[in-house]
């Protein structure tokens, strides 16, 4: 009993949950942003796929760590962009749009992956990996640097983006018109706001989230390519992001939260405790649907969300 | 006053004609609006006022013709275009983005700045509301004003654009005849100020108060554009239709029977405690039409809602035939045989992507005339349409066809249909000739009073003043979710109910209890 | 979500397109043929693509698609083979059909899926000893459907009751329901004789017969054909059928017409998960005869995507299941003729669902010439 | 409308039955290939009859034999990737000149296994297919109606029941007894783990070897394992082994998984010990060893069946027991230790005992149970 306590604020535990979380968070912001633009995006999975393998193929080819996370999000951007064509201009049914946006994602990442590795039973190939950026000081700090300064620099990217995210969704005139089309696109559409224009950018930025996702899993995690690295973590990320009821504090904190469970449970295995871990898996999910009764009060669910916007029809 | 120098011409139209499917909405329509002056755009609803202002705004592009600005052509895709060019519009359905704040919604699409200086943009929202005496609080999620304010808001952010041509659509159907003053005050400071002001109405006192021009337009055209010291009421009535008319309906009353409906102590709350009920009480007969007026907004939707089952009331008492209904569903309700008309029949009252055969039996799709043991009998729903477009004269090509092909007042003669089939014992009627044509319109009030005269008992809401007066028996008056007057339409008179609608209570004695 | 938005008639355009002077416009109503070549044309954009593809990966587009066919249609078994994997498709398909025309989004049919195979597989456990056949596959029919419409019913109810958004918390359950299955496959339920996450294979008494012998080809085709025929039925000439429809179209005015909007959302969901539930059914006692976690094969979400190429029709359901099991099928043959690599077949199939998808939508419209005098 | 649906319905029914019917006339495609496999193995002309191995062959021999190959996973798994380097290594062997080739199809699911091994079948193109032990119930069901083919799958499997399917597996738990030997000796914190794939006995062995191994040489040492509950997730995986890391466990044993490497390559002082395959090359930075999985001598029963089977035509007998491989059958090694992180008194230690078990002085128990 002990050891299942002792292990809730263990300092590898922490450090494990925050690279856990650190795709989860990017890829929920990235969807948070989208959500607030009124299209609910369900091809994230793809997304991050595309991603990760954009990222891997490029930092293993041009042996450049960097060109291989800019490629990945360019990557991620390119796949989005193809939704917003899909969702935003032609206005297919976003739902249906998002899963054949993930079959056609995984599909193509895994077609050029074989494209340009082979396999004819040698190893995987594997690319350099970025390695952690300690912080100078601040990682000297007993337990807390261990745990929060000694991520890898994306880690802190996506927690540093949090404020940025909101101060630019608050407090400045794009965040506030891209608030204003998730909500009421015809009120924007006649404020001479392009809706169309501002949801691809909203995509746009939601591959670039999944995007470094993609590329956290493939560059900075384990240097490999495989088609299932993104692992459900696009659907978790999406839980997150109603979990979080489309705020930035909360989605942050709810990454972090599910990112310990998973950190928990292994945490817990390690110390040889006896748990159906399975359970401690679908906590997460359980706690989403809690969260989307708990929050229907004070939802910040965009009005518009999932709903094509046409001039004209009301 | 002269109006006459093309120079002055600020706004025009050349030639245009918009086409949807299905409707020619505009036809050929050429006018010039001057600039600093009032111009009335007057007509019947589908007359082509609104199709037109969305034209003037970008929101439609013209098929033909030409939108003209200072004498050039403007060639305009988008909102976007028309605000860059100075015109500003209030729409006749808000386009406010409701959880956020009256500053934000001001804020949102003024174009150049990357961060919002809300700080400033108060200070220059706040002189605005000095210069016209708007009260508003600026902090206040838009979607927790009253309607009236909302309106206000929606002038403020064209404003806040500086524009330089302000149309609005019917903007007095959400106010006060106190709150309509204090709009039309402040529209001719605006256009003594230099404003081009376009307005968009089909209330013939409201063109003569207010407008110094007025282009009427009937079924997509222009009929005349004069001065309007130039015309009469009369002239502009017989423009307006094409004939003159006379929409009163000769009601030879017999007298009224037993109390059907009696509500007393009635409460409801709404979330945002705008259109709620308070102690409304009220009594409808057989054989007699009560007709609710009021500003809306002031508790008609929920008083509606809350007879036909919509809503819970969380005090009083409901009794129909004295029994109570309280605890009755939408269901229920219709089974004991209250019918009723909605407000917004496409919305509420009708599947527009039904067959208009299906629509015809809506809510009496598990009754015992439509079906048996779950299954739908097709053979009578078919016969029942046939009947239904016999006796109610409507114009589709058959019932197997979709609703969505039919037109406004053939929508409408659908509800009435299906409402009126079962010989309702209590028939709630919520605006019913709202966006028809004057045929249809007749059409419908004679339906109501031959349903009346037949024996049911009917609870009228409508905001049209005339309608009340020409078909209720008596006449109540809603205010701030309570009824503040209540009178016999023999003593009934426009200044009285006015004054009721603006919520100065009458007399004592006057109101019922 | 606010899924509820009428739509009326009107114009729709993005500015692009505006400014070369065209505009699209809504149809008033689509006919069958506006479909059809819609479809084709998607169809055939769809094909060149794909045809860029395989040529670009040096195999010859000819061969690739004669493979293709042969695999699908080629021979008798080909044949059933594609019907065998349009089986589950048609049922998890009509599930999703049949709550969209609720306007219900329910995503959970993978989770559903698996609902029913865990509920056939509890009673197949619980009696197979003592029921013939007989009685054995219906009972194993009517568990796996009331497993699904119980699953499917958490997300009904939620939403009847607190307006949960069922898309979240239907994918939210099936996450959470094959981490059960994990659990009880890893436990309770696992088979002592073998070495996998599995369960012990079902006796004979609890195969569903086959349709053709000595193919694949059970009856649970049959049994999705029919159902496909109710279900139709069921939303024509019923009154629930009405009140699903009526729902899905304008659920203020049900309301006020007396239609339970959550009444029939939680009825809605139920029957869909029940559908979804008979997949898993199917393919269970019709194909593996035992319990994996490995049983479906994105049966679930294939069925969303089929039942909109289908129209949300059941015969358009029907069709474009047995056209995807067709794609499914022959695309293996096409890549063991052909060598192109698997991958490419998941591309071709999410190229060919977007041109569908875009198609669908581009039916509903038709280009119009905004200005006659430019 | 409703009736357009019906017969809608109706016709697509009618359309399942006119091809079903269509194809009743033919003959059954299912046997087709048998007349076929003849041609079909001897068209290959490229290796000229001149070139023939002298001392079996006679002239109606075949010459070349043609393999497939059906994985769950992608190829770039572990044990893929050992199945296809041994069978690079047999084909270089050439067994009775023939000239191998083999092709594999990757990604599979589970629910298209039927349906992809008898497409596969049906080509006529292969002699022999190999799956994973995953399907082999699916093997079962249609094998009989390709009995020219020599069906294989490998691992674990359900059960055996001969004929023309053989059942492989290859025993890997003394290979990584000898790797515990070495973590046993490398240990400074007195804790050993494994990142395993699934509680499976055939993951459970090799574990529970491991443990033994190090406990040979240290008997207190303390041992840990996690289930990722995935064959191949090195995410999980990598994190699985950081909370292995934290709890004080200085050497992983990947067993089933992949990416422990990385955890350790973030630690201080760890070791990690691939599995399957030889994973050192990926991070010999940590990776003292691999516990190897070798198909080359069960590949080699399978050509010989096939062989016996092609020239002297007896029907294929496989025994309803798995053919299995231990170490010194050459189905299991242990890849050569690091020099780099292990000292020479360790490496000679474990190439004592591996030779004491190639001799048989030295017997490691498999313990498919629970890991202890």
């Amino acid at each position: 009993m002990s050891d299942v306590l002792e292990a809730l604020i263990n300092v590898g535990v922490l450090a494990s949950a925050i690279r856990i979380a650190t795709p989860l968070l990017l890829a929920a912001l990235g969807e948070m942003v989208t959500e607030r633009a009124g299209i609910l995006n369900l091809g994230i999975e793809g997304t991050i796929t595309v991603s990760a393998f954009g990222s891997f193929v490029v930092a293993d080819k041009a042996d450049s760590l960097w060109l291989g996370v800019l490629s990945g999000v360019g990557a991620g951007i390119l796949l989005s962009l193809l939704m917003a064509v899909l969702v935003s201009s032609i206005k297919v049914e976003q739902v249906v749009a998002g899963l054949a946006l993930n079959l056609f994602g995984i599909g193509m990442a895994f077609y050029l992956f074989r494209a340009f590795y082979p396999q004819t039973g040698g190893e995987m190939p594997r690319s350099d990996t970025f390695d952690y950026a300690e912080i100078p000081l601040l990682s000297d700090i007993p337990a807390v640097g261990e745990v929060v300064f000694s991520q890898h620099w994306l880690t802190y990217a996506a927690i540093l983006s949090c404020p940025v995210l909101w101060w630019t969704l608050n407090r400045t005139q794009f965040g506030l018109e891209l608030r204003s089309v998730g909500n009421n696109p015809a009120a924007c559409d006649m404020r001479g706001i392009n809706v169309t224009g501002m949801q691809y950018l909203a995509l746009a930025f939601g591959g670039l989230m999944a995007g470094l996702a993609g590329a956290f899993l493939s560059v900075f995690l384990s240097g490999l390519f495989f088609v299932d690295v993104a692992a459900g973590r696009g659907w978790i990320a999406l839980a997150i992001v109603i979990f979080g009821n489309w705020r930035i504090g909360r989605i942050l904190a709810g990454a972090l939260f599910f990112g310990y469970l998973d950190a928990y449970q292994l945490s817990l295995q390690a110390r040889g405790v006896e748990v159906p871990h399975q359970l401690l898996l679908a906590l997460p999910f359980v706690l989403t649907i809690a969260a989307l009764v708990v929050n229907r009060r004070r939802s910040h669910e965009p009005l518009h969300l999932g709903v094509p916007y046409f001039r004209g029809e009301r | 006053m002269n109006g006459d120098g093309a120079d002055s011409v600020l706004l025009r139209a050349r030639g245009v004609t918009k086409r949807f499917p299905g409707v020619v909405a505009n036809d050929d329509i050429t006018l010039e609006v001057h600039r600093a002056r009032v111009h009335c755009l007057l007509g019947e609803n589908g007359a082509g006022k609104s199709t037109l202002a969305d034209l003037f705004y970008g929101v439609h592009e013209p098929d033909e013709g030409a939108i003209e600005l200072r004498g050039e052509p403007i060639h305009m895709v988008s909102p976007r275009d028309a605000i860059a060019a100075g015109i500003g519009m209030v729409r006749q359905h808000f386009e406010l983005v409701t959880p956020m704040s009256v500053l934000e919604n001001v804020v949102i699409g003024t174009r150049g700045e990357a961060k919002v200086d809300l700080r400033a943009a108060r200070g220059r929202l706040g002189e605005l509301c000095d210069l016209y005496g708007v009260e508003v609080d600026l902090d206040t999620p838009v979607g927790d004003l009253a309607v009236g304010q909302q309106q206000w808001v929606e002038i403020l952010k064209a404003l806040y654009l500086g524009c330089e041509v302000l149309i609005l659509d019917e903007p007095t159907a959400v106010l006060t005849p106190e709150g309509i003053e204090r709009l039309f005050a402040t529209l001719r400071r605006m256009a003594s100020e230099g404003l081009t002001i376009v307005l968009i109405t089909h209330k013939l006192h409201e063109v003569m108060e207010i407008s110094d021009d007025v282009t009427v337009l009937r079924r997509g055209r222009v009929v005349r554009t004069s001065l309007t010291s130039e015309v009469t009421m009369a002239d502009l009535t017989r423009m307006m239709v094409g004939r003159d008319v006379d929409l009163a309906i000769d009601v030879v009353e017999a007298p009224r029977g037993d109390l059907v409906l009696d509500v007393s102590g009635l409460d409801v709350a709404t979330e945002s405690g705008r259109g709620s009920l308070k102690q409304v009480s009220l009594q409808v007969h057989e054989r007699e039409i009560l007709g609710i007026a009021g500003v809306s907004g002031n508790g008609q939707d929920a008083l509606f809602d809350v007879l036909v089952g919509m809503k819970p009331a969380d005090a009083g008492r409901i009794l129909v035939d004295a029994k109570d209904i309280a605890e009755l569903s939408p269901a229920g309700r219709l089974e004991i045989g209250i019918a009723s008309v909605p407000a917004d029949r496409i919305h509420q009252g009708l599947m527009m992507d039904f067959r208009i055969s299906e629509n015809l039996i809506l809510g009496r799709q598990r009754s015992d005339r439509f079906g048996r043991r779950g299954w739908l009998n097709q053979k009578g729903i078919g016969e029942f349409a046939d009947d239904s477009f016999a006796a109610f004269d409507i114009a589709a090509p058959s019932p197997a066809h979709v609703t969505r092909v039919l037109s406004g007042g053939n929508l409408q003669k659908i509800v009435m249909a299906r409402e009126l089939a079962g010989q309702p014992r209590l028939l709630v009627v919520h605006q019913p000739t709202r966006g028809l044509d004057i045929g249809a319109t007749e059409y419908v009030r004679r339906r109501l009073v031959e349903e009346r005269d037949q024996g049911a008992a009917i609870l009228l809401i409508s905001e049209d003043l005339d309608e009340l007066l020409n078909l209720s028996s008596r006449i109540a008056v809603m205010f701030d979710g309570r009824i503040v007057g209540e009178v016999d339409r023999r003593d009934a008179t426009v200044d009285r109910i006015g004054m009721w609608m603006a919520g100065v209570s009458g007399a004592p004695g006057e109101a019922l209890a | 979500m606010n899924t509820d938005v009428p739509t009326t008639p009107g114009a729709s355009s993005g500015s692009l397109l505006r400014r070369t002077g065209w505009r699209l416009e809504r149809r008033l109503e689509v006919k069958p043929w506006h479909e059809v070549v819609t479809l084709v044309g998607a169809f055939i954009v769809g094909l060149a693509i794909c045809s860029i593809l395989i040529a670009a990966s040096d195999k010859s587009v000819v061969d690739s698609y004669r493979a293709l066919f042969d695999g699908a249609f080629g021979s008798r078994r080909a044949v059933y083979e594609t019907l065998v994997q349009a089986t589950p498709l048609i049922f998890t398909g009509l599930a999703a059909a049949f709550a969209f025309r609720a306007r219900v989004w329910n995503i959970g049919g993978e989770g559903q899926f698996f609902a029913g195979a865990m509920g056939a597989f509890f009673v197949s456990d619980l009696w197979h000893a003592h029921l013939p056949r007989g009685v054995m596959v219906p009972v194993l029919f009517i568990a796996a459907a009331a497993a699904g419409a119980l699953w499917a019913s958490i997300a009904g109810l939620l939403k009847a009751r607190y307006d949960t958004n069922e898309i979240i918390t239907t994918v939210m359950l099936n996450f959470i329901i094959l981490l059960i299955l994990s659990y009880l496959l890893g436990d309770l339920w696992r088979s002592p004789d073998t070495f996998y996450f599995q369960t012990v294979t079902l006796p004979e008494s609890a195969h569903l017969p086959l349709m053709i012998d000595g193919s694949r080809l059970h009856w649970g085709f049959g049994i999705a054909v029919a159902v496909a025929v109710v279900v139709h039925v069921v939303l024509r000439r019923t009154a629930l059928g009405y009140e699903v429809r009526g729902v899905g179209i304008n659920r203020t005015a049900g309301s006020y017409k007396g239609i339970s909007v959550p009444r029939v959302t939680v009825l809605v969901m139920a029957i869909s998960g029940a559908l979804a539930g008979l997949a898993g059914a199917a393919e269970f006692s019709g194909i593996h005869h035992r319990l994996q976690l490995d049983i479906s094969n994105n049966f679930g979400f294939v069925g969303i995507i089929i039942a909109l190429i289908g129209r949300l029709h059941p015969a358009g359901v029907v069709v474009s299941a047995i056209a995807f099991g067709a794609l499914v099928n022959g695309a293996v043959t096409m890549q063991i003729q052909t060598g192109i690599p698997a991958a490419l077949v998941d591309v071709i199939q999410g190229l060919s669902l977007i041109f569908v998808l875009t198609g669908a939508v581009a039916v509903r419209y038709r280009l119009q010439r905004t200005r006659s005098d430019e | 409308m409703m009736r357009l649906t019906i017969r809608l319905l109706a016709t697509v029914l009618a359309f399942s039955t006119v091809l079903v019917a269509c194809g009743d006339d033919e003959p059954e495609p299912a046997a087709a290939p048998e007349p076929a496999e003849a041609p079909a193995t001897t068209a290959d002309p490229e290796p000229a009859p001149a070139e023939e191995a002298p001392e079996p062959a006679t002239s109606e021999d075949p010459t070349s034999i043609h393999i497939a190959v059906i994985f769950g996973n992608t190829a770039d798994d572990t044990w893929s990737t050992s199945m296809l380097g041994a069978l690079n290594r047999v084909t270089a062997e050439a067994p009775y000149d023939l000239d191998i080739t083999y092709e594999y199809f990757e990604n599979i699911s589970y629910a298209d296994g039927e349906r992809v091994l008898r497409q596969t079948a049906e080509t006529g193109e292969f002699d022999m297919i190999i799956a994973h032990s995953t399907y082999s119930d699916s093997i079962y069901a249609i094998r009989d109606d390709f009995p020219e083919i020599l069906w294989s799958f490998t691992g674990s499997g359900n059960e055996g029941r001969g004929g023309n399917g053989y059942w492989l597996d290859v025993l890997p738990h003394e290979a990584a007894y000898l790797a515990g030997i070495a973590a046993g000796h490398l240990s400074e914190t007195g804790m050993i783990g494994s990142v395993a794939a699934f509680p499976f006995p055939n993951v459970n062995g090799p574990v529970n070897g491991f443990f033994a191994g190090a406990r040979s040489v240290n008997p207190d040492i303390e041992t840990r394992v996690t289930y990722i509950e995935s064959w191949f997730d090195p995410a999980a995986a990598q994190e699985a082994g950081a909370a292995l890391i934290e709890e004080g466990a200085d050497s992983l044993y990947a067993a089933s998984t992949f990416g422990t490497f990385q955890a350790a390559l973030e630690a201080d002082r760890v070791f990690t010990i691939g599995d399957l395959d030889d994973q050192e090359a990926l991070a010999p930075e940590v990776v003292i060893t691999s516990v190897l999985i070798l198909w080359d001598p069960g590949l080699r029963v399978l050509i010989d069946e096939w062989w016996a089977h092609e020239t002297a035509g007896e029907p294929y007998d496989a025994p309803t027991e798995r053919i299995q491989f231990y170490m010194a059958e050459g189905g299991a090694d242990i890849a050569p230790l690091n020099e780099a992180l292990v000292p020479a008194d360790v490496i000679a230690e474990v190439n004592a005992a591996r030779d004491q078990i190639m001799n048989g002085e030295l017997v490691v128990e498999f313990n498919p149970g629970d890991v202890g």
